[in-house]
């Protein structure tokens, strides 16, 4: 019985700490996204971290990672967190991991060493323009013609897409009657309709593939939108050579919840340690803001609020790696409670900083950035909720 | 991370399911022959005490097995584990530290025993929240401590027939305080260190039936009373009973035992409630529409079981420090406001599900459940008034974890 | 332009607060209330309150009342509330109003002056077991047979059930084969049905009439359950001599949630009061606990909810009064607000006063189940938001 | 209760209206020229500066007009009513009141006829909310004053010829003061009482343009510029030009004009952002429904409305009494709590109606109405940290009106 991190673990999050204090502060991390050149991926910053094997830290030993189980992510995910650290490392994990659980072996050699290593970014594309998390948000089509599957649609909020090198994509195949899905023959749109979605393999470079930047709030986390116009792929980039159906696009979802899940305890203990600081430092009528009760408990609700949100995103991870039974309902419960705290700890943050908390000059104001873009990806508040109230038996 | 038990643990719990199995039975909780019955075969386990050592008696479980055995009562909502529920939460592990041979000799086996309720005899009207202002006051008359002054929200006092008591002592060179008027001393001690508010505090054990003590119950807001006022004139107690040394009494009521701290009884008890509430949502129908189907109501018990879960899981990793041998501190407050915020918003939660009907306290319909949601939601005071209010946990996280100055 | 009291309301509102203050202290109210000759109302009070003519200030001199418009009671119930007075005030208003304005002149004059003068106590009765405020929660049947009309059907958490002489109710009004509605024969069973709706007056003592209270948290304001079992009362009881359709019912119900939020204002004020003072006297680390801002501001934010809900009472008795076209939305916006800060202030107030704040002893605990009595009646908040939603254009 | 207008005010409302439909025309605010030939009819009808008396050039108008004229250009969303805002809102009121004739003479018609901006220069780094504590310095010699230290959160000084400063002087025998390093004299300061406090504040009218003042814009979170910080290094100002005594500038910057308070033009600009969310929530369609089908979003925009009508109802109350000539104190705080809560709010709620859409910031889709809704939901600390934080205004309601003792 161990809710916690091995003295292995721990000292490796103490190493990626002083890593990216010393290398990454935000200072750094205001300049890499200030720079003209950064249109969503430093390569600079993605070579540290490559070299670090943070890609692959996870992935299996046969394809070049380093094997650690999945809660060893999280002691890095959570500095990345506090330091708003703009990297697609939890993209190409996700996009990794996918391909690791549901790839047919040969896919799984093709693929994986490559995002291991860091020489290629991955990200997964799920959003379209109804923006819905669901199987009837998935529009864009496949077409099996002959040996290769002609994509169409377009993905949006596809996190870290220009510097992506490989999209995994969630697709409706349809038959080759354009436009008429595959279970449209035999009448029945229930069910069945979720085994049409299938998941592909994308490569940048194939011919139809664009990608254009999409401007946000939160400059660290940049997002954009990939248009699929016929792009021709071999069957064989169809992922697990079979029509996986919803239940795998909604595994993907759910570890990319967790993993931003993990990652945003880093930035709300960022923002109420730099919140924290601040009311101690700050006078006013003769006594540091943090005297004031008007000060103290708000901080003292966040705090409650960033520890349980901790724990409800460990179990998270452990109960996806562990393929829990409750690992569903523990992915929402965490990013649901997750979703709001963060918004809350951002506001409260830049509201108790008073006039210098949303000057561009001061960090806490990128937390709320962070925040607003924390909330919606991967499933918001309500979302989660009403997940959860269904896995519940409601 | 890891969930699974080691298997000695394993064993332990599968001793504690075939106990059960084989002696709980359903409804019978209310059955006092089968209580007596209970009551007689846990303390055969020496489940009873389980966290003492086992020379005064106890059962000296490890951290683990007391989560493990706690765990799996609350699971089956098995009867307590002994009957002297103050004295084994509260009273036992004080004397078993401070003291004499001959306390432990004449106390704790009657605890572990259940022969007779204790009580405790810390709160008083102007000390609240603020424990270490009390006034009640005892001064040494030969080979008695003469005790005055009161004390208030003694659960139980009325059926208890021992009490530890605290009061503030006169000291050698502290005269001055002792004679002072009770009010002063109130303000003066307020105003100086904590330390020193809590030098002067002893701690007694007393007989309820000395004379000079006067117990009246408090009714509370429901219209029953669990706790009491208790008023001392005059009452000679025996240096003897003092429990450990003068002006030692704050920390011997500060056990050190290692007991389990992660909440898990509570954490049960709130699933408990809970699904009770979700229950009551699926049956209860209004404006021809199932109450579980309202998106209000449904994410708002989603919020509650994931606050819950998360107290769940806050208590296994500070499960997890205490059994690395990690001290553990201000961050339990964590789980008390969010059990506070639960039993408020839960019973809240009822009463909407329920409309008008949740207001009625009868037996009869429109009343539902004989009116138990009424009393459902008029219950959190108990917890959250009686285990330290909302705000003083939010000073201990404030001022103890982050680190923010004092009032 | 005046949104306040002219001079000689508030020379009535301070007359009704020394009045009650000297005669009705809570003190007092306790004792009536735990009498157990209390059956829903004192005979002694009831005399007092009609001595000072309260029960027809607001009716028509020519039926008996003194003409003032609806404002002026305002004054009268935040005093009623501020002392949780258990009269049957409101609910007779409610009956003489409802009469008043839809009953035909020769019902008006049959039955107004014995409310206006007291000597008949009225209640509306609206739930049955669906605890619906909608037409479909009308299950009442009202059956024409001859000279009659015969009632079936039971209503439920009916105000002062059990001391009332007079119930307004509201019936589906059903065709001489016995259980079909009226318009059931021609197969719409859409807005017509909402036509099928009157009201109707029923005598206490007439057979087939039986009521029984109901026990509650709140024993100031006494319900009971009205059970109709074939009751037979002549044609002229029909409300207006008509079916007057549902929104005869929704102006009864929104004047009742009005009036019991003019009421509401008082109580949250004085519970305010009680709090506050306690929050001063009592000391706690050295300083009186209304020092601390943990304390002080949950104050502030409940002041701050108490004069916004008294604003949206204020309007909504004036826009029903006036016939206003918002006179709806004003009633749910002030129902609404006022639901859910009554609440809060009634759990504050005994959350703040720690331990004697629950026991029976002690004042502010009478003003939490006040609250709680408070929410469902006449429509809680969720009704109430929903409402304004819908007709604010959502 | 009367919400009716009396004949005269009847009147005045008909000419506004007439005006309006006269001289408004839809989507010409963003135009020059339409500007510039606006702001010259508004100053012919004198409804610049409405509230000043008619002597100085102002509308003499009476509380009811004024707010009458403010409701109906708020409702055609008109252009402001003059250009010179800071001048019109904190500069006039104050030379009016405290000015010297010649003083009167400069300035009182270039702000009407918003000849050039004003800036205001009150806070500073240190003081925040606790106004009377700042230490920007200014000793006299001669004639003139010579002020060394700094100002924050001046909005748009970098487009201001003049600002209105607040400096604390040294007057006689209190040279120790002036002389101590500000870091001390603000601690001592705070220890002081508040009339001591308010005592040393002298208020100077200033030329942005005279040597030794440095202004250095503040860029937001949003990246652009409002405010501005600035720098005083021995800037020499004729003491002609200061406003009222030395030790004065305290009373000096709090008018005591009878303009109406009533917040009206806030809750119509609330009325008009709801507005806006209502029709975003209608328009947004996600997850295959309507946003404002989704029962959590109709509840609190129908909250959030109940609330503005809340405001704008307090505000009429607020009006009645100074209608009535009784003072209006503290309670003007629950509108700035209600406004602080419902900038907070409304954008917030805006980026839950979008989603990821919410969030990004460029012009194209899938960014909704070119990005603003971002800038929208990061626009509330303007209001709620500029006009005083929420916690400030909570003091003041439970001191002031509970009579709550102050920390």
């Amino acid at each position: 019985m161990n809710f916690g991190f091995t003295d292995d673990q721990r000292f490796l999050g103490e190493e990626v700490h002083k890593f990216l204090e010393s290398s990454y502060p935000l200072r750094t991390v205001r300049e890499v996204v200030d720079s003209p050149t950064f249109g969503g991926s430093d390569a600079t910053l993605w070579n540290r971290i490559v070299s670090l094997g943070w890609p692959g830290l996870c992935l299996s030993e046969a394809h070049g990672g380093a094997g650690l189980d999945l809660e060893t992510l999280i002691v890095v995910l959570e500095e990345t967190g506090r330091t708003l650290l703009p990297s697609p490392l939890i993209s190409t994990i996700l996009a990794a991991r996918a391909i690791e659980r549901f790839g047919t072996s040969s896919q799984r050699q093709s693929w994986l060493p490559g995002l291991a290593d860091g020489s290629r970014i991955g990200t997964f594309a799920m959003l379209e323009a109804g923006d819905s998390l669901s199987p009837a948000g998935v529009g864009t089509t496949g077409r099996v013609e002959g040996n290769a599957i002609v994509l169409s649609g377009e993905k949006r909020f596809v996190p870290d897409a220009v510097g992506a090198g490989l999209f995994v994509i969630p697709v409706r195949m349809v038959d080759e009657r354009a436009g008429r899905s595959a279970s449209a023959g035999n009448g029945d749109r229930g069910d069945s309709s979720l085994d049409e979605i299938a998941l592909v393999f994308v490569d940048r470079e194939a011919p139809g593939v664009s990608v254009s930047p999409l401007a946000g709030m939160d400059l660290t986390k940049p997002m954009g939108t990939v248009t699929l116009s016929d792009v021709r792929i071999p069957l064989d980039h169809l992922l697990g050579e079979t029509r996986l159906g919803w239940s795998a696009v909604e595994w993907i979802l759910d570890l990319g919840a967790a993993l931003v899940t993990a990652e945003a305890v880093g930035s709300v203990e960022a923002a109420l340690e730099l919140t924290t600081r601040f009311a101690k430092d700050r006078i006013q009528f003769g006594h540091p803001i943090g005297h004031f009760q008007g000060v103290k408990h708000p901080l003292a609700e966040i705090y409650v609020d960033l520890e349980s949100f901790r724990s409800l995103a460990y179990y998270a991870i452990w109960a996806i790696d562990h393929d829990a039974p409750d690992a569903k309902l523990a992915v929402s419960r965490a990013k649901a409670y997750a979703s709001d705290a963060f918004a809350q700890a951002g506001i409260l943050g830049v509201q108790l900083h008073g006039g210098v908390g949303y000057t561009w000059e001061y960090d806490i104001q990128l937390y709320l950035k962070r925040s607003k873009w924390f909330r919606p990806i991967f499933g918001d508040a309500d979302y989660h909720y009403e997940r959860a109230a269904r896995l519940g038996g409601l | 991370m890891d969930f699974e038990l080691t298997e000695s643990e394993r064993a332990f719990r599968d001793e504690v399911r075939a106990f059960l199995d084989e002696n709980l039975r359903e409804g019978a909780a209310e059955s006092p022959a089968f209580l007596a019955e209970w009551t007689k075969k846990v303390r055969a386990k020496r489940w009873v005490g389980f966290s003492w050592p086992r020379e005064v008696g106890g059962g000296g479980g490890s951290i683990m097995e007391q989560v493990i055995l706690k765990d799996e009562m609350a699971k089956r909502k098995a009867p307590p584990l002994g009957t002297c529920m103050m004295g084994l939460a509260w009273v036992g592990p004080s004397i078993i530290q401070y003291g004499t041979e001959a306390q432990k000799q004449k106390y704790i086996p009657d605890i572990l025993d259940g022969k007779y309720q204790w009580c405790t005899g810390y709160s008083e009207p102007d000390s609240g929240s603020d424990l270490a202002s009390l006034k009640c006051r005892a001064v040494r008359e030969g080979d008695d401590y003469v005790v005055t002054g009161q004390k208030i929200w003694t659960s139980l006092a009325m059926w208890a027939k021992k009490m530890i008591l605290l009061v503030r002592t006169a000291r050698a060179g502290e005269g001055a305080e002792s004679g002072s008027p009770s009010g002063g001393a109130a303000t003066d001690g307020a105003k100086r260190g904590a330390a020193s508010k809590h030098s002067g505090i002893t701690c007694l054990l007393v007989d309820m039936e000395t004379p000079g003590i006067t117990v009246r119950p408090i009714r509370n807001m429901t219209g029953s009373a669990h706790f009491a006022e208790v008023f001392f004139d005059g009452v000679r107690i025996p240096v003897e009973n003092r429990l450990g040394d003068e002006g030692q009494g704050w920390q011997v009521t500060i056990s050190a035992l290692a007991s389990e701290r992660s909440s898990i009884a509570e954490v049960h008890g709130l699933v408990r409630k809970i699904d009770e509430v979700k229950a009551l949502a699926r049956e209860t129908v209004r404006g021809g529409r199932r109450m579980s189907e309202d998106p209000g109501i449904r994410r708002r018990i989603a919020q509650a079981e994931a606050k819950i879960e998360a107290m769940r899981l806050n208590g296994m990793r500070f499960l997890t420090k205490q059994l690395r041998g990690e001290p553990l501190g201000a961050e339990t407050s964590i789980n008390k406001l969010h059990r506070a915020a639960l039993e408020i918003g839960l019973g809240e939660l009822a009463l909407e599900i329920l409309g008008s009907a949740g207001t009625l306290t009868g037996s009869e319909a429109p009343a539902v459940d004989e009116g138990r949601w009424a009393r459902f939601a008029l219950g959190w005071p108990d917890v959250v008034i009686g285990g330290g209010t909302p705000n003083i946990q939010k000073n201990i996280i404030a001022e103890r974890i982050l680190g923010l100055p004092k009032d």
